[in-house]
């Protein structure tokens, strides 16, 4: 653990020794190389503490440098808990430690560490509510200490995308597994692609030791990644993560800010495993780590790991490692091996050879810390003799670098998430993946297969198997795959009496935290975790899922397979939200005139994906701006953009038919040239649409509906008409036209200037329908008329193609501009249509309301066999009723007394709800507040008075009127 | 780069406009029959829009037809007839036939005559039965993406796989982009390899937008027209 | 993401579709009680097994016939809904009346 | 430190068996007078409050995975009572003053976290939707308020008040919103009934129902057959098969739900926030994460395997809303298998079957219901099937009489 040291080459394969890179970590500088991640960088600069862990703030390190676990979290600028082991270092980089108080070297929550034995697993649930209410004071305590890194709330995305691709195959790590399907699967054919999380492929080739001489390995990496980048077939993608399975090889890859979403006709996964860590106390000190990670921190950065080490060993790995460290200089005290001997005589000679103190059927029981607990110090080295059981006494061996591998475990949560079983060999200590959907397959370590030879001819297996089944056959033999390589040591677990043995580093739980947890009833492996948090941390489990099935397993009479580990969820990593938001698609919607109202000073919002204007003018004027709207179409003429009305075309002999059994009116007779009301009702009786029919052909009707519910009506139009096979063709109509509604007494005036049509009361009558041309100075515009009384004054619904949208509005207010035409928005609509009573499907209806409560009995047609929700409506009308929607003015007093109902409030009788406020507004044509509210049935007679509880809780009397409230002769729409 | 026989306007002056115009001012627009298109832009840059380009042919006439007797009524006109639902034909004087089910045909017009054919056929007499025109011409906006990074550009927006390879030309899927639902067309126009994308007029500017965005890595530029009508 | 074989479009993801419900026989409208008729309405098999169920298109506004898994997931088969007798959609086929059809 | 925990520190036994939550596996006995069928929160409540309140005992819950490893060990634990009925109301308000007083009544601390919650509006609509609960929920003594967006600054600093093409409006201010630990409501149950004498069978998958002359008799299960007085199924998720087992059908869809977490962060948000426009809600955890949750699947399935998909347009969505969260790091999304009805209020009571009632419906929203649901359920089935005013109004027969009970507005992807 001493400064700048760095090993000689070929040690380093990532790191440029001629780019020197400074950056930062607590405040202090250090330097590295480009190709360094934190942590590599970190250590070679003989800084080892990392991280203050979860709940006892102990001093951590590395453990894996692959970033599988979750001792190496540190905090960048904006970005908390971020893996230093795979980060990599950049110029003038900041990177701060995170979970402390104070400083991460003197953190002053680390005491927490000597309260361990009051905080038993579970302690949570069995404190901090004597006495009553206690708790909301505890908890504000304890969520101060929860977390790890600090978001920093000025932090935004920067830009993400994302991007689809196909292949017929992809390959899941680029290991030798990996790398041997993928050259196969190639030449036999196949489109591939091979995806590592590492900057350079090659997998276990780049740090890992195969055999005593140190051989084999290179060779063979060379030339299968040489053979991969010539093949054109392969498309490798390093950095670049398969973050989860989803159904039908569904992958998404993270590489960098980008998301890719892959759909392989085939998937291999060759993940690889990981490397397992054995359960003493104090094995979460620093310098304590895996083989691996020690391989990791020599080959790929050239750092070395420490001047004296014991390796701890559960297989012939170990012996490898150790062999490497001696080659690097680092002194090996001892090879402590649990097992009574090595599996392959030629490991343990060689390191005999390299004058190792080879110690077997022993342990490491307890790491002892320096003074100040940041490093490990020696190890106490004890017997074992029996499961989990040592001798009393041993002895000490110092060291400032533990390796240890207690056994491998499949990387097995891609092939979980595929609903894949795992299941537990106990003779030979180890996991099985099977029952593997089609189209997956797994090679190579993952699939419990060690040596080099065999890996490689899984690799090809499966390979083979894959261009079977994308019909490419292979003409070579599947070749035999066979490993006996045992791996795993089957009681890697030592409990210590004063504890700290860990099991789960991230949420720092010992033995005794899992035993207890079975101990007090939660025996079931699912309920271990969710009592004692195992697993749940930001590694999900990735070392804790195999000591806490045995612990469990050995706890309740169980076999690990009985036992079984939890499930493993996507993501695979965890995952920057920012990239699976990835670019922010939000369609909008725009009518051929929006850029008139926005012209024109309109306060747009949102209507389903349109944009409508609300009213013309500033939002701080609002009910100026309504008022004078209001005014103009009462007593003038105003104009509003309705071209997002939907539309929907039907045409063909059974078109009459065929409304008539979609809409509640009968159409069968309804007049060419005439429009009709149309109410649409659910299976379930309740009024779902509504909109107006115009006939203009016999064959060939114009029906709209809501902006928000014509996708819906048209969507099951079509369905229906899937099972009547009526001869109707029906269209979707509703971009296609561009509309307007000119509306008030000056209305046929302007309508006049810009139409040949006879536009006369006789003419063209209320409620009829006609097809003309609209007149515009650069020439004219086909359209259909509708002569419709939504907002209750003489009106003319005009609608055209959506291409002439804007040049009809042009055409309008150029014709309405000596009258004063005046543009008004869809409040002030709410406003006029309010005043005459009609009703908005949605805000005068809820999910409950149908035609009776509505007063539209007349709506409905008796006499025919069918329409959608008939039968419906037939029980709910003729039950008991209930409420009703009725029409409701204030006292003329009430007019500026700051006490107008507002939409929502409630009607009351007695102590009861019995109805609400649906609409209400101030007429300014009335000067009174008027409004639609459902009341009590026994509160809906024309003049009764019901109470309206406002704002503020004070009441108010309000009386039942009939409707509309204006024109109740209908002379103004009909004029 | 204008030819002689094209005129030029601004789409304000014209009748039919559309919801892009604002968004493209500063290119030099040429009329059609009724509306005005853009035929370059001051930048263009020829290199650029080889490699990927984005074009309005929105103004282009199009029609549509369906029913069991529109087929006859096409060939009868003498246009070709696409064997399978979504297929795509392209005639010789560069309409594209669209058969988008078994009984809806859609027709592109010809960056040629800005679909002067089209608006000919639209206008023929109708067969008495099992034959409705559709309301494409304005119901749907019109762009195209070409050059050789089309496929790539699209990979970041569709999840149909249109390498051409699986999608080549005379293929149509009717899928959803960007999250709106677009008919896209491997074919091509004025003589060039495009894809069209056919969606929602009141979409057409996010489209456009979300398709220039997308393009940008391939260095994607706006072009008008002329940029199509190779030889 | 589940790939979804549409009769007309071919395999595509399962986001470009729409469930429609369980494919149900409806009552004769005119004969049935209430009962039977609010089981239409209201009540489903929601069963574990293989369901015939309606599915749209949404991109190309095709509705048609999917048997689905409701456990696996798996489809096994998609058809256009001419291929189900009109008897499967109702108890009573609706008549279309002369006036109607001329 | 609090006291309770030296006892834990000074002694070396810890844990003493005597301690423990959950008893050990026993036999299954050949009859009981009641069995519960579902070991999640609501089996796990209705046994608790049959043997505190009613004296009954022999009572075994059958649970065929693990006690509330059902859509009690999945839900985002969102507890209020701010719904738009006035029977919906009543019944969730009972629900959380029940909750208030569990941890002391269990000797067992559920943590329970009153937070607020926050309830954005972005269109019109939607206020007046929000107003109308306000009104309902004050009606009935709730503390809940519509806010402008001044207030809303104020209670969440962190939010974008601007999120995509829709403006925040309006609030719907909760403030008996709250959270608690979810498992531990299960568990707490759990160990209330199980000290009383009530069997938990864990591994016991209930597989028919015996129904003889329209009455129950017995349940037959992986270990055995057992015969029984009484039967109620509380299977959430699997409610339709339970149903078709006793030979009747329920108003029933069953769609997954999803949700996901983040790794934790210091805390940074206390009250719960949720924008149904946005369909995205979330909370921080007493443990630091961030839970995300959002609408159900689109079609029906018994799955409760993720998909990206749902992912994809919800974290989307919660950046929008908080744009910072953008560098945070999702660690696990999982899913649970729900029971939604077309209105979104749940079923509960008598069913065509004598004697076997119905928890069932509880679609997205039952967790907050649990203590009220396993009081009432109690209740009925102390009675001998005299239905609690409280519940009457979410029986089975409302739907054979269009009497729907909408909760619709105010459940969608709030939970
Ligand atoms: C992602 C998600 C988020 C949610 N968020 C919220 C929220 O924020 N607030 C809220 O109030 N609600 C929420 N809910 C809903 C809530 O989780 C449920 O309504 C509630 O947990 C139902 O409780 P339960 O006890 O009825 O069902 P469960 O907890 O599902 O218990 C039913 C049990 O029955 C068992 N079972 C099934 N079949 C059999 C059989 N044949 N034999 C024996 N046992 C059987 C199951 O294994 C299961 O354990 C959410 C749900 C999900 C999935
Ligand atoms: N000494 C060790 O620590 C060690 C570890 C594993 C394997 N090995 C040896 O290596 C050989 C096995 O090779 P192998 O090919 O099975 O495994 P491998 O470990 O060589 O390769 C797996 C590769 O997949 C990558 N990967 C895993 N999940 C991924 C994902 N979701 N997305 C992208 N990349 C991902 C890993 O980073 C790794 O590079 C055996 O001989 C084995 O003994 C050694
Ligand atoms: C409110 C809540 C918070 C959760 N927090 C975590 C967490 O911090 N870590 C974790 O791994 N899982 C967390 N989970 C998810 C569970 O691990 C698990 O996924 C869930 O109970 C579903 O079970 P299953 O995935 O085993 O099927 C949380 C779940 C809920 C409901
Ligand atoms: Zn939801």
């Amino acid at each position: 653990m001493s400064g700048e040291q760095r090993l000689n080459a070929p040690m380093g394969l990532l790191i440029d020794r001629n780019q020197p890179v400074s950056f930062s970590f607590e405040g202090r500088h250090y330097r590295g190389f480009a190709g360094d991640s934190v942590a590599s960088a970190l250590i070679g600069n003989g800084q080892w503490l990392l991280s203050r862990s979860f709940k006892y703030h102990r001093p951590r390190s590395v453990l894996t440098m692959a970033g599988q676990d979750a001792n190496t979290l540190v905090q960048l600028a904006s970005d908390p808990n971020v893996l230093a082991d795979r980060t990599p270092i950049s110029e003038a980089l900041r990177v701060e430690g995170q979970n402390y108080a104070g400083t991460l070297e003197n953190d002053r929550d680390a005491v927490l560490n000597n309260f361990g034995r009051f905080m038993p697993v579970g302690f949570y649930y069995r404190a901090f509510y004597k006495p009553k209410g206690i708790w909301d004071w505890w908890e504000k305590i304890i969520r101060k200490k929860a977390g790890l890194g600090t978001v920093d709330l000025k932090a935004r995305a920067g830009y993400h995308d994302k991007e689809f691709l196909h292949y017929d195959l992809v390959v899941v790590g680029a290991g030798p597994a990996g790398l041997s399907a993928a050259l196969t699967a190639a030449e036999g054919g196949a489109s591939v692609l091979l995806l590592d999380e590492n900057s350079v492929i090659g997998g276990a080739l780049n740090y890992s030791r195969f055999d005593a001489a140190g051989v084999h390995a290179e060779g063979l990496r060379n030339g299968l990644i040489e053979q991969v980048e010539a093949q054109p077939n392969i498309r490798v993608m390093t950095e670049a993560t398969c973050n989860a399975w989803f159904t039908d090889n569904w992958l998404p890859v993270i590489k960098g800010s980008r998301l890719y979403k892959v759909r392989a006709k085939e998937c291999i996964v060759a993940a690889g495993a990981y490397e397992q860590h054995v359960v003493f106390r104090n094995n979460d000190l620093p310098g304590v780590m895996m083989c691996s990670a020690a391989e990791r921190l020599m080959k790929l950065y050239a750092v070395k790991p420490g001047n004296k080490a014991v390796v701890l060993a559960g297989n012939d790995e170990a012996y490898l490692t150790a062999l490497t460290l001696a080659e690097q200089g680092v002194q090996v005290q001892a090879l402590i091996d649990m097992r009574d001997k090595a599996q392959d005589s030629v490991l343990s000679e060689a390191v005999s050879d390299a004058g190792i103190k080879i110690m077997t059927g022993k342990t490491v029981y307890e790491a002892l810390p320096t003074k100040g607990n940041k490093h490990i110090a020696a190890v106490d080295v004890r017997s074992i003799t029996g499961q989990g059981k040592v001798a009393d006494s041993g002895e000490t061996i110092e060291c400032d670098l533990l390796c240890m591998s207690a056994g491998f475990m499949p990387a097995y949560q891609l092939l979980c998430q595929a609903d894949a079983k795992l299941s537990y060999d106990d003779e030979r200590a180890r996991f099985e993946i099977n029952n593997l959907p089609p189209h997956l397959y797994i090679a190579g370590s993952v699939n419990g297969v060690y040596t080099l030879d065999a890996v490689i001819a899984d690799g090809k297996a499966k390979a083979i198997l894959a261009l079977e089944s994308l019909g490419k056959p292979f003409l070579a033999e599947v070749p035999t795959v066979h490993c006996d390589k045992q791996m795993n040591f089957n009681w890697p677990i030592f409990k210590h009496p004063k504890a700290k043995e860990f099991v789960d580093f991230d949420e720092d739980l010992q033995v005794k935290d899992i035993v207890n947890a079975t101990r007090i009833g939660y025996r079931d492996v699912q309920l271990v975790k969710r009592f004692s948090t195992v697993g749940m941390g930001p590694s999900q489990g990735r070392h804790s899922a195999l000591p806490t099935a045995r612990l469990v397993a050995n706890a309740t009479d169980r076999t690990v397979s009985e036992t079984g580990v939890t499930t493993a969820r996507p993501p695979f990593n965890a995952e920057k939200l920012a990239v699976i938001a990835g670019r922010s698609f939000d369609p909008y919607r725009q009518s051929a005139m929006h850029h008139r109202h926005v012209e024109l000073g309109a306060k747009m919002i949102p209507a389903g994906s349109w944009q409508r204007p609300a009213f013309y003018g500033a939002p701080e004027r609002r009910l100026e701006c309504i008022a004078r709207e209001a005014h103009a179409v009462r007593n003038n003429v105003g104009v509003i953009d309705v071209s997002t009305l939907g539309g929907l075309e039907l045409r063909g002999p059974d078109a009459a038919e065929f409304i008539n059994r979609i809409y509640t009116f009968g159409f069968l007779k309804q007049p060419v040239g005439k429009t009709r009301y149309a109410v649409l009702t659910s299976e379930q009786g309740v009024v779902i649409d509504d909109g107006v029919s115009c006939r203009f052909a016999e064959d060939c009707f114009y029906v709209t509906a809501t902006t928000t519910g014509v996708d819906s009506v048209y969507r099951n139009m079509q369905r229906w008409n899937a099972m009547w096979r009526l001869k109707v063709d029906i269209a979707n109509v509703t971009s296609a036209f561009a509309a307007v509604n000119l509306a008030g007494p000056n209305a046929r005036k302007v309508l006049e200037k810009i139409t040949g049509l006879d536009v006369t009361s006789e003419g063209f009558p209320y409620l009829a329908c006609r097809e003309g041309d609209i007149e515009t100075p650069l020439g004219s515009i086909p359209a259909r008329l509708l002569r419709v009384g939504f907002v209750g004054e003489l009106g003319y619904e005009i609608h055209v193609p959506s291409r002439y949208g804007e040049a009809l509005w042009d055409a309008v207010m150029q014709a309405g501009a000596e009258f004063g035409i005046t543009p008004f928005g869809v409040e002030t609509q709410r406003l006029l249509r309010l005043e005459k009573g009609h009703i908005i499907v949605s805000q005068d209806t809820d999910g409950m309301s149908h035609p009776g409560e509505l007063s539209l009995g007349w709506a409905i047609n008796r006499n025919k066999p069918f329409f959608v929700g008939c039968r419906s409506v037939d029980i709910v009308m003729n039950a008991k009723q209930t409420r009703k929607l009725v029409g409701f003015t204030l006292p003329a007093e009430m007019v500026n007394k700051g006490l107008k109902p507002e939409e929502g409030h409630l009607v009351l009788r007695g102590d009861d709800i019995s109805g609400n406020i649906t609409s209400c507004e101030y007429s300014p044509a009335l000067d009174r507040i008027i409004g639609l509210a459902y009341v009590g049935i026994d509160q809906a007679e024309s003049g009764s008075t019901f109470r309206v509880r406002v704002n503020g809780g004070s009441e108010v009397q309000a009386s039942v009127c009939d409707l509309p409230f204006y024109d109740a002769d209908n002379k103004r729409q009909e004029m | 780069m204008m030819t002689d026989s094209m005129t030029a306007v601004r789409p304000e002056q014209q009748l039919a406009r559309n919801g892009l115009y604002r968004k493209i001012a500063d290119a030099e627009f040429v009329a059609t029959a009724e509306s005005a298109i853009a035929a370059s832009f001051s930048a263009d840059d020829s290199s650029a829009q080889s490699r990927c380009a984005l074009t309005d042919m929105t103004p282009v006439v199009r029609g549509g037809f369906r029913g069991k007797a529109s087929a006859d009524h096409l060939q009868a006109l003498g246009l070709p007839i696409p064997e399978k639902p979504n297929q795509a034909l392209t005639t010789d004087k560069g309409e594209t036939v669209l058969r988008l089910s078994n009984t809806e045909y859609w027709l592109l017009g010809s960056v040629t005559d800005f679909g002067q054919t089209v608006a000919d056929v639209r206008s023929q007499a109708m067969p008495a039965a099992d034959c409705y025109p559709l309301f494409c011409n304005d119901s749907h906006a019109w762009l195209t993406l070409s050059g050789e990074h089309c496929a790539a550009v699209m990979a970041k927006l569709c999840g149909v796989d249109m390498r051409a390879e699986v999608f080549p030309s005379g293929s149509i899927a009717q899928t959803s982009v960007a999250r709106i639902n677009a008919i896209v067309v491997s074919h091509s126009v004025g003589g060039k390899a495009v894809f069209s994308l056919l969606f929602d007029t009141g979409y057409h500017a996010y489209m456009w937008d979300v398709l220039l965005d997308a393009s940008s890595e391939f260095g994607g530029v706006a072009a008008g027209v002329t940029a199509l009508m190779v030889d | 993401m589940k790939i979804m074989n549409c009769p007309l479009n071919g395999p595509r993801n399962i986001s470009e579709f729409v469930y429609g419900g369980e494919v149900k026989q409806m009552p004769d409208p005119a004969s049935c009680t209430d009962k039977e008729w609010a089981e239409y309405v209201f009540y489903h098999n929601n069963g574990t097994g293989v369901v015939r169920e309606w599915w749209l298109h949404a991109p190309s506004g095709y509705w048609f016939i999917a048997e689905r898994h409701r456990v696996s997931g798996e489809v096994s088969r998609t058809y256009d809904p001419s291929e189900l007798d009109q008897s499967e959609f109702f108890a009573a086929i609706p008549a279309v009346p002369e006036e109607a059809n001329s | 430190m609090p006291f309770s925990l030296l006892k834990y520190g000074l002694n070396n036994d810890y844990p003493f068996e005597k301690d423990a939550d959950l008893p050990a596996p026993s036999k299954l006995k050949s009859h009981y007078d009641v069995v519960i069928i579902g070991g999640g929160g609501h089996g796990v409540a209705t046994a608790y409050y049959l043997a505190k309140y009613h004296g009954i005992t022999n009572v075994a819950v059958l649970e065929k995975g693990y006690l509330g490893g059902g859509n009690t060990a999945r839900n985002t634990a969102v507890i209020r009572s701010n719904y738009l009925t006035s029977e919906g109301v009543k019944f969730y308000s009972e629900s959380v003053k029940l909750y208030q007083d569990l941890s002391n009544e269990f000797d067992f601390n559920i943590m329970y976290s009153r937070r607020g919650q926050l309830t954005l509006a972005h269109t019109d609509s939607a206020i007046r939707a929000f107003r109308q609960r306000t009104e309902v929920n004050k009606h009935f003594g709730g503390k809940t308020e519509l806010i402008g967006p001044q207030e809303i600054r104020e209670l969440v600093p962190t939010l974008n008040m601007n999120p995509g093409h829709m403006p925040v409006l309006a609030g719907l201010w909760h403030m008996d919103g709250a959270t608690a630990r979810h498992d531990a409501v299960a568990w707490g149950y759990a160990k209330g009934a199980t000290q009383r004498g009530v069997e938990l069978h864990q591994l016991t998958e209930v597989t028919g129902v015996k129904v003889e002359n329209g009455k129950v008799t017995g349940i037959k299960t992986n270990r055995g057959d057992i015969g029984c007085g009484v039967a109620v199924q509380a299977v959430a998720g699997h409610s339709s098969i339970l149903s078709e087992m006793a030979g009747f059908r329920l108003p029933i869809v069953t769609y997954p739900l999803q949700a996901m977490v983040t790794q934790p962060v210091k805390p940074f948000l206390n009250p719960l926030v949720s924008s149904p426009a946005f369909h995205c809600y979330v909370q921080q955890t007493g443990r630091g994460e961030i839970v995300i949750g959002g609408g159900s699947d689109p079609y029906p399935l018994y799955g409760t395997r993720s998909n990206l998909d749902l992912k994809e347009g919800l974290l989307a969505h919660a950046v929008e809303l908080f744009p910072f969260m953008s560098n945070l790091k999702l660690m696990r999304q999982w899913a649970g298998i729900t029971d939604m009805t077309s209105d979104y209020s749940p079923i509960m009571g008598l069913s065509p079957v004598e004697n076997y009632f119905l928890d069932a419906g509880w679609g997205t929203w039952g967790f907050k219901a649990t203590p009220i649901c396993g009081k009432t359920m109690a209740e009925l089935v102390a009675s001998g099937g005299k239905v609690p005013e409280l519940i009457q109004p979410f029986a089975m027969d409302r739907f054979d009489t269009f009497r729907q009970v909408n909760e619709m507005g105010a459940t969608a992807a709030s939970h």
